[in-house]
């Protein structure tokens, strides 16, 4: 984990709504894992305290590089930012996904800029595998390019049928399971990054196929290296009990069946 | 003549001593916002800290509060963490054999749900290699007497203060709740019960609502604001503090910079902590160490203690 | 059927009564933010406003502090002012022909140096045409009793709010000083003796030091903290105070948009003020009040006073 | 007085360390005397609650200009506006310069920004006069090309000698004034701004020589409109007394000879 004032290369549009932000930061591009994410204070943004975190979408060599959305006011003051503009990061934060072993084929699972870290995470993979994207329409599927350059398959979901399957990205997924139990094909491993909803739909298809799967979580941060214990989840442990775990130090991976999604959630409201 | 020019070779003096402490410099981390140590060490050299406090500790382990814990408002943050902790034992285990490798003073900062409890956690730390001191958080609802704060109840506090103080020989120093209406009686009762030395400010009582789901934003419902926002009132009732006791100060609340610590020290702290700033940037406690030795030399001050108290009133 | 159709064409309700003054939207001005009205009549529609309250006045003219009396920091600013004004007769010669020209309530912000001058400003406001009612404000330290401000003290609270009350038959809002542990006590208080509503928070204690100079930047040494920063901190205040008392409560501090006005409705208040941020940007009080119906619209509620204490408890 | 969203049309380094602004903002502009300023809310100062007031340099048709120094975080953030950025404007503020009347000779006295008004006064004066500037060095010296330009009289003094007379204002001042009296020309009329310092000294000169001055007073502003009551200057009454004046309202220009400069300090401070 390093602090580095990172100079921006280059910053612009990259569709979907979407900016690409590249960085010149050797040490932390040459440390970053696929599904960690670095720790970004917003420059300019004077009156707020916190750091904005982002998935790591692509490291080689000297450049490190982030896919993000215009969401509130730090993402809107990111997108001023020139060209030579230093910046400071802290990373590369979290634990990033474990490589697949054996047999499995790699499956992976994104809703919106999850697709950044899995994107990462198939340039470093040995094998290649399959990607489910889905979106509203066809204009929200973001970097599938990058997939197939790489020689993946690539099966997207649209909510409007304006590419892909018409549905959700599990509406893709399931019937393709399907098959592949027909066929008895060696096991998937799930590697999952997009909203709650999204992962717990995974969550539930690995436990109950007997299926590894990683998700990777996304909550609010302070601190971003464990430190202040903002940003815990509740997770299952051996002995049947839960504890919390630091999203940003412990995760934002965890492995699916861990995660403990309704803890403390009263049954009236469940 | 050789001690001149060792002593333009060295710089101002920077240590200070409080409660007892030795520290290297007056420039702590602040409770709950800096971990238990091994987080921030690899982005900061803990062998720079004047003193590192740890995070909030009560006897055993405690699960805090659900998350959300924590909100960014303007001007700084509202955190209900809820003092999630590993107790007693797992401080001792996990953390404390980590901490021995450094230098750097470590002081616990404790908190109990009674009056007994409290007297216990300090039992329990002292004599325990490692420790240097006692931050006793009293800003904590008392959960026999209904939910009343030590902190904002006089007499309470007096007993608090008075219990942990029979119960370690470890240097006590008290962490005074902000929401009162004369800090400095407060300042002198913690003095009188026999604190080593006190600090604020803790976090201001806040709500934040989501006007969109009109739900309180934490889980908690309420929460502590902390940040630059609030550092002119800190600032204010340091000065507050420091006119009702003797015994010395730390200064806390929205330091960003060795302007905003110098600040605290001028109105009368001995030694200040960095709190909030240092998840904006790691390194601020290392440039407020930096920023007030370079302020030294800029006004030929040759020593730290100096600044304490030294604002002059027109 | 046409009282939906007109409903829909008409908006929802934003009319309000406080304290028995009828208020076209529940958006105020914070007293000494917003001058005597004529200031920022050029760039806001006077006419729009749910009321007007003035800067504080006491009986004689009053000249306030030696300047520098204002002094930005992070997320706000402090002020020590020292409550200049024209005293009773200059308010009511100079400035209320040019008032009476609006529609909108004109609220008089108050102050004394003992219960005797709180007694007869009040009264000589009784009776007067244009004053819609009288805000009493209790942070400022009595003089007969060697300082300790009015608002700090239950006893000398209540003890002002009857003076007032007895000496007016205009609706009476006290505003509480923020300043305390317990603010539910006071604004219970405050109840009690007879105000018709409260508001709150006025100002939090500061103090400001240059450190080049180490001098206070006020001339006044110490100064109130308001604006975004102390935002948070007014919310619980307005929530813990909507669960001491019945009356209304007109809520403020750090107000800069709908968002932030909406959130202290929600914690229990029936009204806001906006402040510190007239000066960042002088349209603020219409785009709160514009946000707010805009919201309401947004959210399918017909009544602006569906939002008072609306903060739904998980 | 006006609130305006004006446009950033031209924004550039002026030379001595300062940067022009130029607006598109015809209601202000048009409205605009000298003497008079703006209170700038600077874009993306979202830790700040205050304004920033600059004195009118230009106002020609629909565009309005201002000259400022980088001094602190406002300024500094000014200084990366692009062009075509809207900035809110409150203006025009305060009172101008009174026009001279009769034979009175305009005698203009400048340091640092305090040029700035002076400018926009000797364009809209129907009589030419002369412009007394100081500084450090040459470097230090603004506008007198636009001085020059419209056929005024420019006399510079430089604490250095670089450029001018070798000194203070004054001393390139007190020898001129001097000269007139000997050949008991018209009298002056003074129009001055800048530090403390030099508009006491100006002060004292008008008030000694029994002439006409206008000092232009800086000083730290809350709302700029005469709501707040920050920015209070003491100021003598006819009656021997002394009151508070407004420098946003009653100001920044006030007579000379009326300004209360020591009120409130101690003696043992005096
Ligand atoms: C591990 C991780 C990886 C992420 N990777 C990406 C990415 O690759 N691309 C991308 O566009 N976004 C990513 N996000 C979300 C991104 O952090 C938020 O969109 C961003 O913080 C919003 O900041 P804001 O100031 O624009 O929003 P505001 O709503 O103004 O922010 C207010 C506060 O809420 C926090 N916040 C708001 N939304 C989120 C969110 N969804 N997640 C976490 N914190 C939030 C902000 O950090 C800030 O503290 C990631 C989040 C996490 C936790
Ligand atoms: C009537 C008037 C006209 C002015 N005209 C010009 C001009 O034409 N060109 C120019 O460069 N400057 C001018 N100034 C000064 C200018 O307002 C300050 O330089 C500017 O406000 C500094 O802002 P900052 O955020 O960079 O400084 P900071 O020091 O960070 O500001 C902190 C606070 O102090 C205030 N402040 C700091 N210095 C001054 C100052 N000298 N005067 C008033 N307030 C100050 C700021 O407005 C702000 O509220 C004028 C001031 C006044 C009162
Ligand atoms: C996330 C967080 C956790 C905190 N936890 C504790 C704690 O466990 N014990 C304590 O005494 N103070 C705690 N504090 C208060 C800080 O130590 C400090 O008093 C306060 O934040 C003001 O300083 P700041 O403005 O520099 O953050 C916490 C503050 C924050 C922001
Ligand atoms: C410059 C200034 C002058 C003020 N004068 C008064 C006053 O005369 N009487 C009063 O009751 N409150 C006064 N206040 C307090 C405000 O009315 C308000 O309670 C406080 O500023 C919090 O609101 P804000 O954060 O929106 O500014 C003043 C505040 C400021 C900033
Ligand atoms: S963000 Fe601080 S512990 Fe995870
Ligand atoms: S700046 Fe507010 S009255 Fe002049």
């Amino acid at each position: 984990m390093k602090q580095e004032q990172a100079i921006i290369r280059e910053h612009r549009a990259f569709g979907c709504g979407y900016r690409l932000l590249v960085f010149d930061c050797q040490p932390i591009a040459a440390a970053a894992l696929p599904g960690q994410f670095v720790h970004l204070r917003v420059p300019g943004l004077d009156g707020s305290v916190l750091r904005r975190p982002f998935s790591i979408y692509r490291a080689d060599g000297a450049c490190l590089s982030i896919l993000y959305k215009q969401v509130g006011k730090g993402t809107r003051e990111m997108a001023a930012l020139p060209v030579g503009q230093a910046v400071s990061l802290l990373g590369p934060l979290g634990n990033g996904f474990p490589m697949p072993t054996g047999q499995a084929v790699p499956v992976l699972v994104a809703g919106g800029y999850g697709v950044a870290p899995l994107c990462l995470l198939a340039s470093r993979m040995a094998t290649t595998g399959i990607l489910f994207v889905g979106g509203r329409t066809a204009a929200d599927i973001l970097c599938i390019e990058d997939f197939e350059r790489l020689g993946w398959d690539v099966c997207v979901a649209t909510e409007d049928g304006s590419l892909g399957t018409k549905g959700r990205v599990t509406d893709a997924l399931d019937p393709w399971l399907a098959e592949r139990c027909r066929q008895a094909a060696p096991p998937p491993v799930f590697y999952c990054c997009g909203p709650d909803g999204l992962l717990r739909a995974i969550d539930v298809r690995a436990v109950k196929g007997g299926w590894l799967g990683w998700l990777s979580l996304d909550k609010h941060m302070g601190c971003g290296v464990g430190a202040c214990l903002a940003c815990v989840q509740r997770v299952r442990v051996k002995d049947g009990g839960s504890q919390w775990k630091r999203v940003c130090k412990e995760g934002p991976v965890f492995e699916a069946g861990e995660i403990f999604w309704d803890y403390g959630v009263k049954a009236d409201n469940a | 003549m050789s001690g001149g020019a060792s002593l333009s070779v060295t710089g101002p003096g920077m240590a200070v001593e409080i409660a007892g402490i030795r520290m290297r410099n007056p420039v702590m981390t602040a409770s709950g916002t800096f971990g238990y140590g091994p987080e921030y060490a690899d982005l900061v050299d803990l062998n720079a800290l004047g003193a590192l406090v740890v995070k909030g500790i009560r006897m055993e382990p405690w699960e805090g509060n659900q998350p959300p814990r924590m909100v960014e408002v303007q001007g700084g943050l509202v955190n209900a963490i809820g003092l999630q902790g590993p107790g007693v034992d797992g401080f001792v285990r996990d953390y404390l054999p980590f901490l021995r490798q450094f230098s750097t003073p470590v002081i616990v900062n404790i908190w109990g749900r009674t009056l007994e409890e409290y007297g216990e956690v300090a039992a329990a730390f002292d004599g325990v290699d490692g420790i240097a001191g006692i931050e006793l958080n009293i800003s904590c609802p008392n959960v026999k007497e209904g939910g009343i704060a030590f902190g904002t109840d006089l007499q309470m506090a007096s007993q608090v203060i008075s219990r942990v103080r029979q119960s370690t020989r470890l240097p006590l120093i008290t962490k005074l709740s902000p929401n009162v209406s004369s800090v400095g009686r407060f300042a002198r009762t913690a003095q009188d019960a026999g604190s080593d030395a006190i600090s604020l400010i803790n976090t201001l009582p806040a709500l934040v609502i989501d006007v969109e789901t009109r739900r309180p934003v934490l889980s908690n419902v309420f929460g502590g604001l902390s940040g630059p926002g609030i550092h002119a009132f800190a600032v204010r009732q340091v000065w507050d503090a420091a006119q009702a006791v003797t015994i010395p100060i730390i200064g806390m609340g929205g330091v960003t910079d060795a302007q905003g610590a110098i600040e605290l020290m001028l109105a009368g702290a001995s030694a200040v902590a960095v709190g909030t700033a240092s998840f904006t940037d790691p390194s601020t406690v290392i440039s407020v160490i930096e920023g007030i030795q370079a302020y030294l030399v800029r006004h030929g001050m040759r020593d730290v203690r100096e600044l304490t108290g030294a604002m002059v009133r027109k």
